[in-house]
């Protein structure tokens, strides 16, 4: 048992770290995030120099990293900085799905994401999906030539400026079979994409993506036929521990402004911070984080494993976890800085917004609830520690 | 013991449904029930209505035009507007500056200003915390310097809702440093147009503007501005702050607010078939309308005891509290019950006649903005702490 | 809207609230429900004769109330003097199923009850039925003479010391049918019931009873065979009422006990009731307290109206409320009182533990949620205030 | 960041596993499994089993009879008695009194008394609380004056856990009345035999005996029992509270608290099926599965921390808050879980061989007194409200 991060990963975590506080100030992250791309092109190129993308992925697909500490690593840096770059959609799920399930040409697309020249996005949730990784109403028909797609993918982060998307379709059984759904590699310069884009609530760029009779080509298919299930959730498990890892950077964050604040803010002639009733609400924040470091140590250690399950267990459990702490500092934070916590000039109003908004990535506390209970069902009621 | 309202209790609220009916124009309830933003020609549109039918000052007496109402009318009226999204009545003149100069204002400032309330040609905004003096607000340090027939103001204001719109402005200054610190403050009535005053917005965390920031450099202030005896502002504040507020607990709005998320949550998929009917969405939602079926008979009973010559006082926090817990846990569940899409930021969609194409289904554009905006409700007007202290020690004796 | 009490029932409650401050002691009031009959057979021949049991009997069953506003002022001056007579099971359970189905000879038996002279108890629930009105698996075959009956009941209250008994049994239908539940009426004198009996608790006494073979005549049945489940949800409607208004009264007497505690009570050289962190908890005691207050007074409200979804629904919100917040008083006030309120000594343990007890009875705060959610599957979205 | 035990790790872990399997009485496992009463007699059959291995005074180092385990040993070694429902290790001789003699007691004291200890020949009891210094223990009013060559002790004590089956106390006193009253204070030990002792019972709200008020009235105790210096007594109580708790969060009696919760919720029957598979039931069950799992991990980190030099502090008033609360939650979800069995109040039932018939299903008799008696996790030992001053304190600064 050991909670030592490895060598590499903490001069990783060091660089990084400084690298985000140097470049960023609230302001200029906020003009990044709600600029008409959402995110900043130059510092993402920098990101890439440093090699953060590259600690995203494993050797096998040109990176030196990929494990579930890696992206707990990062992530939670991320977090600490609000950072609003595409680290999620474009290397997580659809740089994981290339790796996960893509041909060598496909993967070929990993080498630009990691050196940050292209960028590419996931397609997956749809309007009426909700969370669900199986329910797929857009449709693949197979032609002489390839594939015709038809139907809408809802929130797609970063489209505007996305190299590639990734796109999941039934190709057989019913809207909510695990087994019939397949993905597709769309190059977006050489499809023409309905998109009605927009900024969103927390940083960062998304859009409404409808297909209608897209024809692509047969090798845009990644991975077999009919098989997608398996690989949407490995790569969205690895984003899950990623939006947990960065909601425990963001929640720090949080809790650190808020102690700043009412060590210094008077009211009555003393710091708020004297205030009891404060203080043990602080107290309470920092109990729940520490649970939540927990969650996501849980679920980092869990995603390499092979028992489903427990894997899928762990991995509920911390977006459970995440979701339920998250809004909970969000509004406390909020609500003890008082007035100036509903300021935007403030970081602080920012960083709650997000770890709000975590909470509607990926499946939200009840959706992840609900599959901690339905997945416990398989085991006998006797769980061994 | 009778939960029933009486025949003639009835009978006024039937009155009021009938005027909405007829008087509330569609295009101002269809903004506020798909939370648009209200210009200030919007609110002085409805102010001129109520205006017109009478019902503007309902916490006036009728002497001063206002509508006498008994507290458990005023409920009916607050209530059923809620219900019927009209725009809310801005509190500043009518709730808050109103009631001090009928009881404090000498009898030219009372035949000067009330009418201008009524008719809308003045439009009111509140100075009162400071940013050293938030809940603890006889802090403030704002300073009001006597010259001759003047004061001359110096200091800054902030959480100034609707300031921006507002030519007029009731503050609370320091007149003197001496005695203990609520002493030395006076009460005093301010035209925004006077040189030396500056207004600047602050933006809030989801992205609108409500409050500003109001700074005065040697503002020039007649002394006839001032409301009570100098050093005795402390008294109009506290009135003001206590004055009765039958409709603190907002169970108009949140009765509204729960039917909107009902219809959404009915029309939202989980999982296995409606959000509605996923077990743990259903167990949110009964939740929090159990509290409030609670809350709207707490609410009544406060009011039945102000109605039967009882002083709500602390009592107005308890229901501030709670009030304001419920309608933020039903602005919560909104914005959960849309999934993914809270995450859109388009602001055209909270301009009215907006016609563009909404992203996601229509109703999902307004949630999470309106859920990080509500969260001032537990803040301003007195935040919920400062309520748990007043309910310690007045009703506790702690 | 008029939130006084009739003056009929102020004095009835004034009456009440000073008998009861004058005879109990805390020491006298747990000798009696920790007795070997678990209440005071001398207290209850005084509340006949101040006319107690009366009041929750309407007049064509001789008694002055019986409304739900009764029950309520009644109920709630118990619960704030922790009285363990057998107020509920007796008069409000036995006796207002009688009064709600009994034929005129059954009906006769309701004098004794309100003179004090009889006690009668309800024998319904069984050892896997848990809160279910309808899951009757006791059964009654005709015979030539009357019915004989087997099965087991559940955690029967003072039965020891019961004149009466009625028992509900299935006559027809499935286990869990709404329809096909009889009731009967057994004189404890003349059957030979097998009862293993034992104290409870927060005090009073119960027992199970195991029915084997028992044959009664045929004048034992109560209204009509296969009939009794509306008249069991209107009489444990009156009992939710009743114990509702109990435990509001319970949470009054633990917030005033706490508050007189923490007010004396010196740590660091100060009351700890000026500790703000306390104070909070207190506000936030009194609040859901008010919130209580206005369940009962809503459920008591409802239970003579006719709509039955309005009425039951306003029922098990009452429960669910009392449930959830009593729990949160029970420990809160321990917890604020610290190591002494660990003391059997003290009254607010036994206040604690019958608050908790309360949720218990007539299904709990799960139980009623769900219930609550169930019966509002019938309403349009749409409700009108 | 590795979670596994390392291979040296595990098979102390197998050990420990195989000590259990062999030497651990059924008759004891299925007591403490069962919530029965363990006698004064069942406990010291454990200790003395334990002390025959050396596994008794896991907290003492090798020289003085401890193992010397690390916090990693320790931790399993605690976690893994629990998951075998061993009794618990009396804390008051072995890891309270026995780590303040070893660092504070001179050479006398250490080989007279440690020995002791371990063989079972003392039984100690804790004389901290006072009824007027509970949180602020520092209150205490306890006096020991100096007479020749003994002290005279005068006061009460109370809370004091199983004192009745105790020979001896070790007590806080107040020697002095000068400086702050943190300074005055004394570290004593006493023979309960000790003529002027008196020891009252108090009764808890579940029905159970374990702790008592002790009374002394002019009890002669002589001077050779002070531990450290006279006036001194403060440092020993800070460091015997913040003394190295690896098990303080109870982890491992929440685990099988939980696999006994889950056991009887899958036997009793909801409204329509199991009630593990009831929606609200089994939501309640995930989220404080959930806790537990976080928390076993969290655990481990302040242990990790520890064994790397680290100290833990303040750390453990966290682990004590959340682990205590998540005990309680399972404690009361088993009395949820038992629905109206939770009612009957059977004493019998509570005692070892009870062979009479069981009130309903067998596992219900104990779960209400378990839920009242459990309301002490968050009292005991530092209230949890003390525990959050610690951490508001001591990690954040405020």
């Amino acid at each position: 048992m050991d909670f030592n991060l490895t060598d590499d990963r903490r001069m990783l975590a060091d660089t990084l770290s400084r690298f985000i506080q140097d470049q960023y100030t609230i302001e200029s992250r906020n003009e990044a995030a709600n600029s008409a791309i959402g995110y900043s092109q130059d510092l993402w190129s920098q990101y890439a120099e440093l090699g953060v993308i590259g600690a995203l992925f494993d050797e096998e697909n040109g990176g030196f990293g990929g494990k579930g500490f890696d992206l707990a690593v990062v992530f939670e840096n991320l977090g600490r900085g609000l950072v609003c770059e595409p680290f999620l959609d474009n290397a997580i799920l659809a740089g994981g799905t290339l790796a996960a399930a893509g041909n060598d040409a496909q993967k070929a697309i990993i080498e630009d994401i990691i050196a940050g020249s292209k960028t590419a996005t996931f397609a997956h949730f749809e309007p009426r999906s909700r969370y669900s990784l199986q329910k797929v109403e857009t449709t693949a028909v197979a032609t002489d030539d390839g594939w015709t797609l038809n139907g809408a993918k809802a929130v797609v982060r970063f489209i505007d400026t996305a190299d590639y998307v990734i796109v999941s379709a039934r190709t057989s059984n019913g809207v909510n079979d695990k087994d019939g759904i397949s993905l597709f590699l769309l190059d977006t310069a050489s499809v023409n994409l309905n998109v009605n884009s927009y900024n969103t609530v927390a940083g960062g760029r998304a859009g409404e993506v409808t297909l209608n009779n897209l024809t692509v080509s047969k090798d845009a298919l990644i991975g077999e036929v009919g098989q997608a299930h398996d690989v949407l959730e490995k790569v969205v498990g690895a984003g899950i521990v990623a939006l947990c890892a960065e909601a425990l950077g963001v929640m720090e964050a949080a809790k650190e402004q808020t102690v700043d604040y009412i060590q210094t803010r008077k009211q009555f002639g003393v710091p708020i911070g004297k205030f009891q009733a404060l203080q043990h609400r602080m107290a309470d924040i920092l109990i729940e984080i520490e649970q939540v470091r927990s969650a996501v140590i849980n679920a980092a250690a869990a995603l390499e494993k092979e028992d489903r399950v427990e894997r899928e267990r762990a991995l509920s459990a911390a977006k459970y976890t995440v979701g339920h702490v998250g809004q909970k500092i969000a509004e406390e934070t909020i609500q003890i800085h008082g007035g100036i916590g509903m300021a935007w000039e403030l970081p602080l109003g920012h960083y709650a917004k997000r770890l709000v908004m975590i909470d509607h990535e990926l499946g939200d506390e009840d959706y992840h609830l609900g599959r901690y209970i339905s997945l416990g069902k398989t085991l006998s009621p006797t769980s061994d520690q | 013991m009778d939960l029933n309202f009486t025949s003639s209790e009835l009978a006024f609220r039937d009155e009021v449904r009938a005027f909405l009916d007829t008087k509330l124009p569609k295009r101002l309830s269809e903004m506020v029930r798909n939370g648009q933003r209200l210009s200030k020609a919007d609110q002085e549109e409805w102010h001129a209505i109520l205006n017109e039918k009478g019902w503007l000052a309902n916490h006036w007496p009728k002497e001063h035009g206002g509508t006498g109402w008994t507290a458990v009318e005023k409920f009916i009226f607050e209530n059923e507007c809620a219900l019927a999204h009209a725009p809310r009545v801005l509190p500043f003149g009518l709730s808050m500056l109103g009631p001090v100069l009928i009881k404090y204002g000498n009898d030219q400032q009372k035949s000067y200003w009330l009418p201008r309330i009524l008719n809308g040609q003045d439009w009111w905004c509140q100075g009162y915390s400071e940013p050293g003096a938030g809940s603890d607000l006889a802090a403030l340090k704002t300073t009001a310097v006597r010259d001759g027939d003047d004061y001359i103001i110096n200091g800054q204001k902030t959480w100034t809702t609707q300031g921006q719109h507002a030519n007029m402005i009731f503050c609370l200054v320091r007149t003197s440093k001496e005695g203990k610190k609520q002493e030395g403050i006076s009460f005093i009535l301010v035209d925004m147009t006077t040189p030396g005053i500056e207004v600047r917005p602050i933006k809030t965390i989801d992205g609108g503007f409500e409050v500003n920031e109001v700074f005065f450099s040697d503002v020039r202030v007649p002394a006839e501005n001032l409301v009570g005896e100098e050093n005795k502002g402390w008294t109009c504040a506290k009135y003001l702050l206590t004055y009765e507020r039958t409709n603190i607990a907002g169970v108009g709005f949140s009765v509204a607010a729960l039917e909107k998320l009902k219809a959404i949550a009915a029309d939202q998929q989980a999982n296995e078939g409606r959000l509605i009917d996923d077990p743990q969405f259903a167990a949110r939602l009964a939740k929090v309308e159990i509290e409030l079926e609670n809350m709207k008979t707490t609410n009544l009973r406060v009011i039945a005891a102000v109605a039967g010559g009882g002083v709500p006082g602390a009592e107005s926090s308890m229901l501030k509290v709670k009030g304001t817990e419920i309608r933020q846990e039903i602005t919560s569940l909104t914005r959960r019950a849309v999934g993914s899409y809270a995450l859109p930021y388009n602001p055209p969609a909270f301009e009215e006649g907006f016609n563009g194409p909404h992203i996601g289904p229509d109703y999902a554009a307004p949630t999470a903005k309106s859920y990080f905006n509500n969260r001032k409700l537990s803040i301003f007007g007195g935040s919920n702490e400062i309520q748990k202290n007043i309910i310690s020690k007045m009703i506790l004796g702690l």
